[in-house]
């Protein structure tokens, strides 16, 4: 996308920090970053902070080594073991694309929008995130009704003859509207339960029949008795024991397969070590 | 530095400007004040006998007069204008529940009959309720249903969209959008869905058959 | 005796009369009021329009004045001497930054919906926001968008005006560049563009995803 782009070695393996001046001031900034992850509104505004330590003017902004300043920071995060939303994950992955579509020459053929294009969108919402940001920051400056400019202390009102006048706010109406409708979602719940093969129960049953046979065995022939056959109940029972099977998976009581994606699901127990 | 120094450091403010301030202490306060509470409210050195002086003159055969009760001083309307501040003998009260959550429900699902209000209410609507709602102008009789009995429908008004801000009662949230808003504090049902007025044991499933176009409200 | 005669059998009180009537109305009244009602109250025939204008001029400059919110009236206090005014000082809720950027994106882009908030803020719009922008009477909602979902769309209020010290919403500050630099247009990010923000956190993602016709909704 810049001039810059040419002169980039190709990507080593492994990043080494050290290697050029900028690096180590990326670096820094990162660490500076990681320490306060929690204090960032997702990606966007990571990559906006990030804009931000390095160019001044995001009219200019170069995409590309902010998609691997970006990249060097989730890296970071990684390594120090902090926990990124899954937010962050997504924009890493979509800006790891993007910087490997703006380093590869152009494919002719490829649909859809370029890599500029895309870049060039990114470039545009940083900005306008920012200006709403400077617009929002004016307009919480201005004097304002209660603490620079005041209404009228002492409205007048006439003694006599009073009409009363009912009145209810919006929210009022939405709020109760939001009560009535709520309401009966509480009530017969705990009566709806016929169908719904609970967890607990789940787990139960699954830690007896793993523990009876250790080899592998399809999901389906976990399902209890009067739940196989298709419909909610199915749905219900096949959810639950795959929860089931999650969890003693997570306690290393048995041990989860799959083949490829969306393929056949088997199971086993594991002998508790 | 001392708080209360013999001379002054800084002049006071012209006189002009001291009646600007007593002009602006005194709209805004929420009652009487005192020559004392103007004097230690405003600027050191200022004179707030002579800025009141200056007002009154200024207010003098206004429609808004500067008027003393004893030590204290306030704006008050002209005496001959009363008669304008009729509108201001208007008591505010807010609706009571019942007639705010009737209102609601023939908002969210007009045209809807009393027995259908009922329905999602789980209780009985009180004539007067409905009464003070048709006052208010904020509903209205729509359409009778042609159903058996041939029961009057409700619908809100002009009126209504008017005092709540809304372009149309076609507007108003759903109820993804309500809970979205953190309106709705409680998560829907395993089922997902709202029940349908009058879906089940209603008093006349025939003819409680929902507004088809209400459905589009709660698509989520 | 008619209250609405077709012609008025007294001549309407002179000008000056009616400016006395206007700053009375508008002096003893807390909120704003709209034109439509000072014509209500004043006598018949009556201009409360060219009464304004006259009330204007002769509060330009003084410690209160004559402002005008949207299609409505009030005095306030001149803000410079907002330092005079310490008692009457309402302590609001601090708002959360993301509630002062929502209300920004609502101003600027109104009418807007939740999902192009998300996408400008490029984060879920988290419970409570738009809750607490509702309950101050600051936003409220429009028409609902032609696009499929049919989404809500929020608009800012009078009220919003006149706590900001604003004519209408024309004259938020810098709406002129942010507009001429293009950041106020609607324009559609390109498909597989930066990932829009998931509703993680939400209180129902599988609901409250933000639309994915995202670039269809900036078609206006």
């Amino acid at each position: 996308m810049t001039g810059a782009d040419a002169e980039r070695p190709p990507e080593p393996e492994g990043r080494d920090w050290e290697d050029t001046p900028l690096a180590r001031a990326d670096r820094r900034a990162a660490e500076a970053l990681i320490v306060d992850v929690e204090g960032f509104e997702g990606p966007l505004d990571l990559l906006l902070a990030l804009a931000r330590t390095h160019k001044v003017d995001l009219r200019r902004i170069a995409v590309l080594p902010l998609a691997e300043q970006y990249l060097a920071f989730v890296e970071q995060a990684r390594a120090m073991r902090i926990e990124l939303a899954a937010d962050y994950l997504v924009m890493a992955a979509w800006l790891a694309y993007l910087k490997s579509r703006l380093l590869l020459p152009p494919d002719p053929e490829a649909e859809g929008p370029t890599a500029e294009e895309m870049a060039a969108h990114l470039a545009y919402q940083l900005q306008r995130l920012e200006a709403m940001r400077a617009a929002a920051a004016q307009l919480m400056a201005r004097d304002r009704l209660g603490r620079d400019i005041f209404a009228r202390g002492l409205p007048e009102e006439v003694e006599r003859r009073r009409t009363i006048r009912w009145d209810a706010s919006l929210i009022d109406l939405l709020r109760a509207y939001a009560r009535l409708r709520t309401r009966d979602e509480f009530r017969p719940w705990a009566f709806d339960r016929g169908d719904i093969h609970g967890l607990d129960e789940a787990l139960e049953r699954l830690r007896g029949q793993l523990a009876a046979r250790l080899g592998w065995l399809p999901l389906d022939a976990f399902l209890p008795d009067g739940w196989r056959r298709g419909g909610p109940r199915r749905r219900s029972a096949t959810a639950a024991t795959f929860v089931a099977g999650l969890e003693l998976t997570r306690q290393g009581r048995a041990e989860l397969r799959q083949a490829e994606p969306f393929g056949l699901l088997e199971l086993r127990g594991r002998a508790p070590e | 530095m001392t708080t209360e120094p013999e001379t002054p450091l800084f002049a006071p403010p012209p006189l002009p400007e001291q009646e600007r301030m007593v002009e602006a202490i005194l709209f805004a306060a929420t009652g009487m004040v005192t020559l004392a509470e103007l004097a230690a409210r405003m600027p050191h050195g200022c004179d707030p006998a002579a800025a009141l002086r200056g007002l009154a003159e200024r207010y003098a055969g206004r429609g808004v007069e500067l008027r003393r009760i004893g030590e204290a001083w306030a704006f008050r309307t002209a005496p001959d204008l009363g008669f304008l501040m009729q509108a201001e003998r208007v008591e505010t009260r807010k609706l009571s529940r019942a007639a705010i959550e009737t209102l609601a429900i023939i908002a969210y699902h007009q045209p809807v009959t009393r027995a259908e209000i009922e329905e999602i209410r789980g209780v009985a609507v009180s004539r007067g309720t409905l009464d003070q709602l048709l006052e208010l102008d904020w509903i209205r009789f729509g359409r009778r249903r042609n159903t058996p009995g041939r029961p009057v429908t409700y619908l809100v008004t002009e009126a209504f969209l008017d005092h709540f801000g809304l372009e149309s009662a076609r507007d108003l949230p759903g109820l993804a959008e309500l809970r979205a808003a953190g309106l709705l504090d409680s998560r829907p049902g395993p089922a997902g869905g709202v029940p349908a007025p009058g879906a089940e044991g209603g008093p006349d499933p025939g003819e409680d058959a929902p507004d088809p176009d209400q459905g589009a409200l709660f698509d989520d």
